[in-house]
């Protein structure tokens, strides 16, 4: 897909087509509320494009903090393809320290953050740690970052994955449990003590979800290329079905445009692989 | 925990200075991701055959894959290590935690920071948010819970940790060893306040005034030795001089995958020679393009 | 414990300011001693007509004193109240002491540090070193001890304290609450990140691009009302403004020892007045002078 | 006393005499040892001036944290009578934050602490927060600052009085324990825990004391225009007295001109009794 421009950088006609990983970022980044406080950590770039597109849309009074660099409402020209840069600092009145956001986030004072997962259970539990478990991995993950801590304080969360379709991500039980989701084998979060709301929205390149009340994923929408059953096979766990599953809602011309405008680069797009980086939505499709 | 360094000049070399991490040293690395990572101490490092170390810290990325696969590292206790989605899983650091080589006691960033606070603040322990109820504390038999005396809540609970070296980089410093870092300063602070021996490398050694203009950050005191090391940090960052080199970054990552053969090959010509040698084999002078233009910088990430 | 203040535009008057500190409060009170301390704030807080406050922080003098005198707080727990050698003892403060009237549970810097430092990090309490064999403990019910899991020793602990309000005064600052300050901070950091809801008390209301360019020490987001007053530290000082105003406080000590009709003559003159009419009285302009020379500067404390 | 100057100024030659508010900081001053760390509290005149003095003369490479800024190591033109002034930042390259100090005093990187107090007893713990104690005190001083903290943790203490001749300040029992000293009623140092050595010297108007083994304190040496028996009678406790007590020993015309340079408005001056501040020793007296 090449999309056609308007003449003004990033902005889109509403005829245009859009692709799956424009349409991710835009489903993620609706999980957030204006007025939230938002993070994301590192090795997240569509979860950085989401944060920023909310805030160039329906969330423009939302506080984004940027991952690894902690700078405050940066308004980066592009987003590069790692997060500690000074890149994505442009334009931040305040840059926190380190561990003032890890403070922030500890006391409850960040509303949001994106997590994602080799592994993810029914109920939103992460392994960003090892496949096969430790201390003897099959596939050593790159780590969780504060994730063990601040999985367990934040308001609420927004999981993510890629790689639902592969029917390896979504399972029944996590190898190694990085960052807590509603229930784990040691009970729940209130009874583990920890203050955080959890797992809100379960985002995949199949479909939007949620938790039910006992905490367990629950499908809301698919994508309109993609079945109930399909996204039931590819997952490893029993899945809870809202009664009127629909489609993902189309992104619309102004988020298709922010997306584009904010990362020009196209990190989003390292997080997919090559058959899902070819579904391409819209009237162009 | 740690007293004070008091000498007025501490400049020395690349080598004199790693000379302060003996073998089994528990070393915290500075920087962050692919950020004002100290390279050039690193490459030291290795050049020294240096062994069984047990690195701490938050989330990295060559320094400890270089260092794990030169067989510098025993124990890795960091929260992350990786080239994030753009080049991928670090590939020395996983095959030595696939293979058993390398035990990896995986933390989290707020663990690692509380641990490093506890150490600067002479506590012997802290209470720390989460981890209970994750897989965490399984590799980690030092941690444990406390039961808070006012409320009963049962928390996680965490020993200070002070490393014996932390290796720092920044741009710019004194001879007194005042350092002058831009943000993010991830762990810096709290590394070279709990840490026992400091060792930084800067990228320019500058008077005491350009440094007090600039603002110090990590004061003279608590820093053991500096050395001069121009792109000092390459190939990662460090802002205002140059950016990330993807390409050599690239290169690197392709190496450590192959393993064997293409490591040692990729030791021998970037490692296992003089700093300047590698500063003019890498190219590095071309990341200082990135203040030309936006347009330039987008480039040096395409 | 506290979440964030997200509106673009915090500016109000020091009488909806300071509306926000309720009776029976646990207020903060930002500066140290005879330095940044929020009198006009403090000011306006006498003219509500606060009662019962608990006020927290570390080493003051006018502020509480002022507070105590008027009435206002029913528990001081600070470090320190007083005017140093220069001016000695706090009146006020001392009386209630000595009166019973005002409860004493005198706290110590790095207690306080560590109450604030547990509301910040989000624990309900935090071990400190110091405090077993002093008396310290005998006026706190709510300290206790903690065994450290790991080493078996005993220490201090202490739960955190999120203050109701905490009032800062800081030379600039920009209609959203992003202030800047000059060193030392003292608590103002703490008290920033820890406490419910942050007032601040600027001498000029200024860009963002200002303040961004003198450096943020205090974000935007952890300060929920900002208020323009001039020289809103005097008679205490708040450079690179103002020093401090040696001659009004004497007048004020004075007037604080005497108590009763002299004390209320102080408040009508300089407390129950504009802020306006307190500037043109006290003549606060003179203090700009320090910055002529080092005899003018010395000069003021003569 | 007009102390004669040789054009420079604040030198002066050993012919002039001094003032016992000099020679009391030039003995405060010696309790300094080269490449120390040292620290004074606010309220604290004397000790603040006597830091700078040791630095411009027998301890040059001793790191001075300069009380209430923590500013490191400035050359301030004058000491103003109030801690927190900008006038103490003078030349610092360095100003700590308020927890950095504290953290370093708590960690043991801090090697000395000057420890004033209204009462003080033989063991060094000194009271200075109520005379008569809490919660009903007859004087309530202002109160103790860190010092519950950090006397437990810095290296050495050194404690001064200039109310020693008052016979109401070295007392059997402090009647409420700030600041800690060798041995309280809950116990000793080591069975408390507290890693740091304690009062290390006390030095008052009259003498210049250390502390024995057991950690009481001893007279090791008096002003000329004071007696032994005079000490005694002015202590509240079974003072320990040295074998060989001598006098202490004169200020040299560095010291001297180091105070006179430092504290050009006398702030030292502010601790003392009139009588005391008539003292006046040497050729010229």
């Amino acid at each position: 897909m090449s999309a056609q421009t308007d003449g003004r950088a990033g902005a889109v006609r509403s005829t245009d087509g859009w692709t799956l990983d424009e349409w991710f970022v835009v489903a993620l980044a609706r999980t957030v509320a204006d007025g939230e406080v938002v993070f994301h950590g590192f090795a997240s770039p569509c979860a950085q494009v989401a944060m920023h597109v909310a805030r160039r849309t329906h969330a423009p009074g939302s506080l984004l903090v940027e991952g690894a660099t902690y700078a405050v409402n940066p308004e980066p020209a592009f987003v590069p393809p790692t997060s500690n840069d000074l890149a994505l600092h442009r334009d931040a009145v305040y840059r926190m320290r380190f561990e003032e956001f890890f403070d922030a986030a500890c006391r409850g004072a960040v509303d949001r953050m994106f997590l994602s997962g080799g592994q993810i259970d029914a109920y939103g539990n992460t392994n960003v740690t090892a496949i096969g478990g430790m201390p003897h991995p099959k596939i050593k993950l790159g780590g969780g970052g504060g994730g063990a801590n601040i999985s367990a304080t934040i308001g609420a969360l927004t999981v993510w994955t890629t790689r639902h379709g592969s029917g390896r991500t979504l399972v029944e039980t996590v190898d190694f449990l990085t960052d807590l989701g509603h229930v784990t084998p040691a009970g729940t979060r209130a009874e583990l003590g920890h203050t955080g709301g959890g797992p809100q929205w379960l985002v995949t390149e199949l479909g939007v979800l949620d938790y039910t009340a006992d905490g367990r994923a629950r499908l809301l929408a698919t994508f309109p290329d993609v079945t109930v059953a399909q996204v039931e096979k590819a997952t490893g766990f029993a899945l809870a079905v809202a009664d009127d599953v629909g489609t993902v809602p189309e992104p619309t011309p102004a988020e298709l445009a922010a997306v584009r405008d904010v990362d020009p680069l196209g990190v989003r797009r390292l997080e997919f692989g090559p058959s899902d980086l070819a579904r391409h939505f819209g009237p162009a499709a | 925990m740690t007293g004070f360094h008091l000498a007025a000049d501490k400049r020395t070399t690349l080598e004199e200075a790693v000379a302060h991490v003996r073998d089994g040293a528990t070393l915290a690395l500075g920087g962050g991701l692919a950020a004002r990572l100290p390279m050039a101490l690193v490459r030291a490092l290795v050049r020294q055959g240096t062994t069984g170390l047990r690195v701490v810290g938050s989330a990295h990325s060559i320094d400890v894959d270089l260092l794990v696969g030169a067989g510098a590292v025993a124990v890795c206790e960091e929260s992350y290590v990786g080239f994030e989605q753009d080049l991928g899983l670090a590939p020395a650091f996983r095959r030595g935690a696939e293979s058993g080589s390398l035990v990896v006691r995986e933390s989290s960033c707020v663990t690692m920071l509380t641990q490093l606070r506890a150490a600067e603040m002479g506590v012997p322990f802290l209470p720390v948010r989460g981890l209970l109820g994750t897989d965490l504390p399984t590799l980690h038999p030092e941690w444990g819970t406390v039961t808070c005396p006012f409320t009963g809540q049962l928390l996680a609970a965490v020993p200070a940790l002070a490393p014996d070296v932390a290796l720092l980089h920044a741009p710019i410093g004194d001879a007194a060893g005042n350092l002058h870092l831009d943000q993010p300063y991830v762990l810096d602070e709290r590394f070279a306040h709990a840490s026992r021996v400091v060792v930084a490398s800067v990228d320019r050694l500058v008077s005491t005034a350009e440094v007090a203009a600039a603002g110090v950050t990590v004061p003279a005191h608590v820093v053991t030795a500096v050395v001069e090391a121009p792109f000092g940090a390459h190939p990662t960052s460090c802002y205002p001089g140059y950016a990330y080199d993807r390409t050599h970054l690239a290169e690197y990552v392709k190496a450590a995958s192959a393993g064997g053969d293409a490591f040692e090959a990729y030791l021998d010509r970037y490692v296992r020679v003089e700093e300047q040698t590698y500063r003019d084999l890498t190219g590095a002078e071309r990341l200082t393009a990135w203040s030309a233009s936006d347009e330039q910088w987008q480039e040096l990430f395409r």
